[in-house]
């Protein structure tokens, strides 16, 4: 039997963590969360989760940010927002796993070869450089950049996807790429100034895009 | 000299100077509940209670600018609730004349309000004193009886004698 | 009237007999859309958990050129384009501070956002603009006995329920029904189908969609019927893991109350667009509404055949 | 500039609350006393702890004596709580108490404000002001007017008959006015009570009775009060009843028009039971039903058309009744006008519709009841006789009780209503005695805080009853695993275990919460009242008036003030008619004199006055030809005031010269 130690001290806490959190536009109202658990009773994927939604709400507002950020429940949100929209305090409980999502993967806390993250990188990398996403392709690079013999196991989907013409074999992209590059430039250079200013706190350091 | 400096612009010290006319009823209570809740707001407005809205005579709300308000805030209860049946109505209609007359006198109309605020709407006070209090000190002070001085001093003080001596003349040819 | 038209990336890749079979639906309606000029990508949920500023700027370049294009308003069919613009819109509704942003970015391009151009869904379009009554005049073969669990999915009642009722949607039952179907019952409507993890954590994914599959075979559909690409390509394209897990598992016999079959055999229930059940219904052709690209394929004659054997 | 200066007459006493820390934390009050001690006409100027304590008011009244002042100001809270103890400390030191002005420096001042120095600043604005306008005040009498010593108790619920039989058993007339056929509200239809387990029933019939048989209390039972004029100590209150096709008077409630109708079984829903169970078109409410008079509903009864009378029906009923003729098909609504004095609202609530929350199945699935429908379910003489048989001809094996259904809800009503975790508690226990299911009751938060409440949660412990806290986000009915099929599933989060649970039941029972009547808003115009932002009835202070309303004379008890439970319901009842008592024995009540007047020799005779007045206390005087204010009349809103263009109306205690002073000492500049 292996024993688990599993009381928090305080210098668990990152100090701050909530409340950076909720200051983010969209996740003000988590500081009126009740713990009800109406959001993990509704959410179809909270069966998978290590901690349950409500859990991550009350872990994030008390500054656990190591639990949080390393959980596998804001993965496993799949945006279906049933939990926002019956949330009795009107906590938009899937804004705030994006936020946090977004959160982990900038400052580098999820698993290597985890293909969720990998897959919302690939994504993001593909539609801004291509402007658009061909999903083919993506789910390629993912199995390549995760776990190759799930990659193997899919052939047979790939191979009846092709069959029926649903496996395009040409990349997608639009013809204006540039355009999309300087209006991009133009985001990076305000986070930047942003970061500069002090308007990011606490962390391991601000928002750098990309970290693996 | 005391806390409070007479209000004076350019220095960054100057901060609006608001007087409000709250009805019994409604928007006293209101305010006293937004005390009640701890509710905090901006601290340049200063009451005066009266049973109704319908007794705020326009010559108050002059006399307030003249002795140099830079807004005047009525409050009335919601139509249909006034205490007095109507009291509130009275009042709006004073409230839309003297609005006018007032942008006449180059007095911005943000520096004029007419709010409804049941007694139940703490939350209310706090915003709508918290939002005039932050456009009127967009606006700058009004210091009427700054101005009031000067277009008294143009009146009574002789013109400039380069401009006095033309019309003379032309007085004398007349 | 004209729309804006955005397809997505889905449309043009997994979900293509979606563009198929809408396209000459509306265009036997009437409907005229013009392609977004080089249109990009609309941000979607995964671009959202990396970048939610850059998702907006990327959603509003489309909302942006939809408005240079003149036309009221901008049809969106894929779910998650339909939100992600649409909360883009709230987004920058919300907050001047990314509204700020997303305006600088827009000006690189010569563009500029104003928030005029709704968006909207086809399910909508149909329903309020085209008419139930106009619909009805175009069947010329009411797919008559079909019986058809009518699956919503997540993103287009939530979290705003623009068109629809969040709690029940019907806009797709009565389009259904006008053309000849009968819905069954089918209380996950809009429960969701697991989203993208089926593709990265085929556990609990594939399990979301096998629940949605399995629930439609008990209530004795015959056909799924879909408004979403991703939601079509979940339940529809992993079939055979599906029955590797949970084939043998047993569910009433719909034909004998009493007794119980393993639900294998009864996955192969055919998953597709509305939108395709409304182009066989005015009598275009399986090959032009793509009905060949469904893993489980529902044919005319399969149809036919249900008519007649009702009759 | 000052016009007060050279008054050598007038000497002020100022006095500034600390109000222990409230005020003294964020207003220098020495500062302000200081300050204040340097205006004209001051003479005294003090700081004090506790101003409203009775060293504070002996305090004024020492210096008004040793220092000769005749005018005091005191700077403290609300004149709305204090103003009153402050005149009459004033009168006590053997001033005119109308020589008094209160400064209100705490609820506007030190609780809204943040920053010390402001917040003495504008202290000092509004005592000047105070000072400036105090200096204006001249003596004024109070009027007194005779209290009418009937009483009107609005709504026959258990507050409203608590209510009217205390009044009525201290010898006051009382009119009870109901707008239902029975009085007994909700409670009526309990069936039994937490948490004593008290048969509903048995406790509650006997009040009916009483109420129906006092001399002292006239029942109008199916009424409703459309009108109400005039003021405290003097209402006059029109009252609606509307026909019930039966004469009262005449009616003994032997039934026998119930047996003989042409329907020969209970065809139509039955309200009372929820409409879970049927009745005739003439028929009683209940067995118990006060007054013992039955009604026919022309809806639906033969002898009407949609209402309207058409004698098509052969009537047996009126034969049935023979010789007593208490049948009266051309009945027709009836207009009462009464006086009172004083009044009671005790309208009590409604319960949360649950259509609005579709997430639970109700209305979908048979199987889903209301908590008020459980409540008929489980009586013995309700629609099933206490059996509890399902929509679906079944007995549930196991129940689900979703707790908070309505309340404590930002997408339906915000508050917690207070009685739901009690009364699902109450109803665990009965459906487990009924029916040996078991039985989950889903919770947030369980609210147990009175006597024997907790105790009560312990014995339902004891029960075997589960307790799950977690809020049920739906109740659907597909079956993910063989065990769920044909059932109810509830899915949850039992947030203590931390784990999510998949709960197949029978039955699901939600207990909804209470909220305002949907005519809440015409009641309280009708009464001149207010309402919160929930939309129960506004009381005057939360804690030191609880059963006063802004209109003085009008009283609130039960749930329209917020949701309770039924002894403090009771509690609430007894607390207004003890109000109503005070102003009743009393014989009178002293009105503020803010009326106004017409200084004739300024009144030009212009009439623009006379259509404003919404009381119609102003009149032209034929033979002066100058306007004429009724002082009885007058309510002291002060509109003619503003109005008139010769400036000829003066409201007392709120003179033109008494606001002009107070503005310019708002907007003086402080330089000392």
């Amino acid at each position: 039997m292996e024993l688990k130690r599993t009381i928090k001290y305080e210098s668990d806490r990152v100090k701050g963590f909530g409340r950076e959190v909720m200051s983010v536009p969209g996740c003000e109202q988590l500081e009126h969360c009740i713990q009800c658990g109406t959001c993990s009773g509704l959410c179809p994927l909270s069966i998978f989760m290590d901690y349950t939604p409500r859990q991550v709400m009350e872990l994030t507002r008390s500054d656990f940010k190591t639990e949080v950020l390393r959980s596998t429940t804001i993965w496993l949100c799949a945006s279906c927002y049933a939990c926002t929209v019956e949330c009795p305090k009107q906590i938009r409980i899937t804004d705030i796993m994006y936020e946090l999502k977004q959160r982990a993967i900038h400052e580098g806390f999820y698993p290597k070869r985890f293909p969720i993250p990998v897959l919302a990188q690939e994504f993001y990398k593909m539609s801004h450089k291509r402007g658009r996403v061909t999903e083919n392709f993506l789910a390629t690079i993912m199995f390549l950049k995760t776990d190759i013999l799930a990659a193997l196991g899919m052939w047979r989907l790939g191979l009846n996807l092709l069959r029926r013409g649903r496996f395009p074999l040409k990349l997608e992209g639009i013809k204006r790429k540039s355009e999309l590059e300087r209006m991009m430039a133009v985001v990076d250079k305000l986070s930047i100034d942003a970061l500069n200013n002090g308007h990011q706190t606490g962390g391991n350091g601000g928002r750098q895009h990309g970290a693996h | 000299m005391e806390n409070e400096t007479p209000p004076t612009s350019g220095n960054g010290s100057w901060s609006p100077r608001i007087i409000a006319f709250f009805c019994n009823w409604c928007t006293y209570t209101a305010a006293d509940l937004a005390g009640v809740s701890r509710l905090k707001y901006a601290a340049n407005t200063r009451t005066i209670r009266l049973m109704c809205s319908g007794r705020v005579d326009p010559q108050f709300i002059l006399e307030a600018f003249a002795k140099g308000a830079d807004g005047v805030l009525i409050g009335g209860c919601h139509p249909n609730d006034c205490h007095y049946a109507e009291g509130n109505y009275k009042m709006l209609r004073r409230f839309q004349l003297l609005k006018r007359m007032l942008k006449d006198l180059g007095i911005a109309e943000e520096r004029f309000r007419l709010e409804w605020i049941s007694a139940a709407e703490g939350e209310k006070v706090k915003s709508v004193i918290n939002d005039m209090v932050k456009k009127i000190t967009a606006l700058g002070p009004l210091d009427l009886p700054g101005k009031v001085a000067d277009w008294d001093r143009e009146m009574t003080e002789p013109a400039p004698a380069v401009e006095s001596a033309p019309v003379e003349t032309e007085v004398a040819h007349a | 009237m004209k729309y804006s038209y955005f397809p997505g990336c889905s449309l043009k890749g997994t979900g293509r007999a979606y563009e198929e079979s809408l396209l000459p639906v509306l265009k036997v309606l009437g409907v005229e859309l013009e392609e977004l000029d080089d249109w990009n990508c609309c941000g979607a949920t995964a671009y959202m958990a990396v970048d939610e500023v850059k998702a907006c700027v990327m959603a509003s370049r489309n909302l942006a050129i939809a408005e240079k294009a003149g036309h009221k308003e901008l049809l969106a069919p894929c779910s998650a384009c339909y939100l992600v613009l649409n909360k883009t819109k709230h987004y920058l509704h919300e907050s001047p501070v990314v509204e700020a942003v997303v305006q600088k970015a827009l000006r690189q391009a010569n563009l500029t956002y104003s928030g005029n151009t709704p968006v909207r869904h086809p399910l909508d379009l149909l329903v309020n603009n085209v008419g139930i009554e106009e619909i009805k005049k175009h069947v010329k073969h009411p797919l008559k006995g079909l019986k058809i669990a009518p699956y919503y999915g997540c993103q287009i009642v939530r979290p705003y329920a623009t068109f629809d009722d969040q709690y029940n949607p019907t806009t797709m039952d009565r389009l259904l029904e006008a053309i000849g179907c009968t819905m069954v019952t089918y209380p996950l409507k809009t429960r969701c189908c697991g989203g993208s993890l089926t593709g990265t954590l085929p556990e609990p994914g594939l399990l979301c969609s096998y629940i949605l599959l399995k629930e439609a075979i008990t209530r004795g559909a015959d056909v799924i019927a879909t408004v979403c690409p991703l939601c079509q390509f979940n339940l529809d394209c992993y079939r055979d893991k599906m029955k590797g897990k949970w084939g043998h598992e047993t569910i009433p016999d719909p034909r004998n109350k009493d007794a119980r079959v393993p639900v294998g055999p009864h996955l192969d229930i055919p998953v597709v667009f509305f939108t395709q059940l409304i182009g066989l219904a005015f009598g275009l052709s399986e090959k032009e509404l793509g009905l060949q690209r469904g893993f489980a394929p529902m044919r005319k004659p399969a149809c036919a055949q249900r008519q007649s054997a009702a009759a | 500039m000052d016009k007060v200066n050279g008054n050598h007459d007038v000497r002020i006493g100022f006095y500034v609350c600390n109000c222990g820390t409230n005020i003294a934390a964020m207003v220098d009050v020495q500062a302000v006393a200081k300050y204040v001690a340097a205006l004209p006409n001051v003479v005294v100027s003090r700081d004090y702890k506790y101003m409203c304590s009775d060293p504070g008011q002996e305090l004024i009244q020492k210096d008004i004596k040793e220092f000769g002042l005749n005018r005091i100001v005191v700077a403290a809270c609300s004149p709305l709580l204090h103003e009153h103890t402050f005149r009459s400390a004033v009168e006590a030191g053997g001033l005119n108490p109308f020589f008094f002005h209160m400064v209100n420096i705490r609820e506007h001042d030190s609780w809204v404000h943040t920053d010390r120095d402001e917040a003495t600043a504008k202290a000092k604005a509004l005592a000047r002001a105070g000072i400036r306008r105090v200096a204006r005040h001249r003596a004024l009498e109070v009027k007194k007017v005779p209290v009418h010593p009937d009483v009107l108790v609005v709504g026959g619920g258990i507050a409203g008959i608590h209510a009217a039989l205390t009044l009525a058993k201290s010898g006051k007339k009382v009119y009870l006015v109901e707008r239902e056929p029975s009085i007994g509200g909700h409670m009526a239809k309990f069936d039994k009570t937490f948490p004593t387990l008290d048969c509903a029933a048995c406790i509650l019939t006997p009040k009916m009775s009483e109420v129906g048989a006092h001399e002292n209390i006239t029942l109008w039972s199916y009424s409703e009060v459309v009108k109400m004029d005039g003021y405290v100590g003097n209402f006059k209150v029109t009252v609606r009843r509307k026909p019930r096709y039966v004469l009262e008077d005449l009616c003994t409630g032997c039934q026998e028009c119930i047996s003989h109708c042409v329907y020969k079984e209970p065809k139509f829903p039955d309200a009372f039971n929820e409409h879970l169970g049927k009745r005739k078109p003439v028929y009683i409410p209940f067995p118990q039903a006060t007054p013992q008079v039955v009604l026919i509903d022309p809806e639906v009864c033969l002898n009407f058309r949609r209402g309207v009378l058409t004698d098509k029906c052969k009537k047996p009923c009126v034969e049935a009744c023979g010789d007593r003729k208490a049948i009266d098909f051309k009945q027709k609504e009836e207009l009462k006008e009464i006086k009172v004095g004083t009044i009671i609202v005790a309208t009590g609530f409604k319960t949360f519709d649950v259509g609005r929350m579709p997430q639970y199945g109700y209305g979908r699935y048979p199987n889903v009841y209301t908590a008020l429908e459980v409540e008929r379910l489980v009586n013995a003489s309700g629609p099933t006789a206490g059996d509890v048989l399902l929509r679906d001809g079944h007995h549930p094996k196991s129940i689900g009780i979703i707790h908070c259904v309505g309340s404590r809800d930002k997408n339906t009503n915000r508050w917690c209503s207070r009685v739901c975790c009690m009364y699902s508690m109450k109803l665990a226990h009965l459906l487990k005695e009924h029916t040996e299911a078991e039985i989950y009751n889903f919770y947030i938060d369980i609210r147990a805080p009175g006597k024997g409440y907790e105790e009560f949660y312990d014995k339902l412990l004891e029960e075997g009853v589960h307790f799950i806290r977690g809020r049920v986000g739906e109740v659907t009915d597909w079956a993910f695993i063989p065990e769920e099929e044909g059932k109810l599933v509830i899915r949850v989060e039992d947030t203590l275990a931390g784990v999510v649970r998949r709960i197949p039941v029978d039955m699901v029972v939600l207990a909804t919460g209470l909220e305002p009547h949907a005519d809440a808003q015409n009641v309280r115009r009708l009464f001149n009242m207010s309402c919160g932002t929930e939309g129960f009835f506004l009381e005057r202070h939360p804690k030191l008036a609880p059963v006063n309303t802004f209109t003085d004379g009008i009283f609130l008890a039960g749930c329209c003030q917020s949701p309770k439970d039924i002894p403090d319901s009771v509690a609430q009842a007894g607390a207004a008619a003890a109000e109503a008592l005070v102003l009743i024995d009393t014989g009178h009540i002293e009105q503020e004199p803010n009326t106004a007047y017409v200084v004739e020799a300024e009144c030009s005779g212009c009439k623009s006055c006379i259509p404003l007045c919404p009381y119609t206390a102003i009149s032209l005087l034929p033979d002066k030809k100058k306007a004429y204010i009724n002082e009885a009349l007058c309510k002291g809103c002060g509109t003619c005031v503003a109005a008139c263009p010769s400036g000829s109306i003066v409201q007392n205690l709120f003179e033109d010269a008494e606001i002009f002073s107070e503005i310019d000492g708002l907007l003086e500049p402080t330089s000392v």
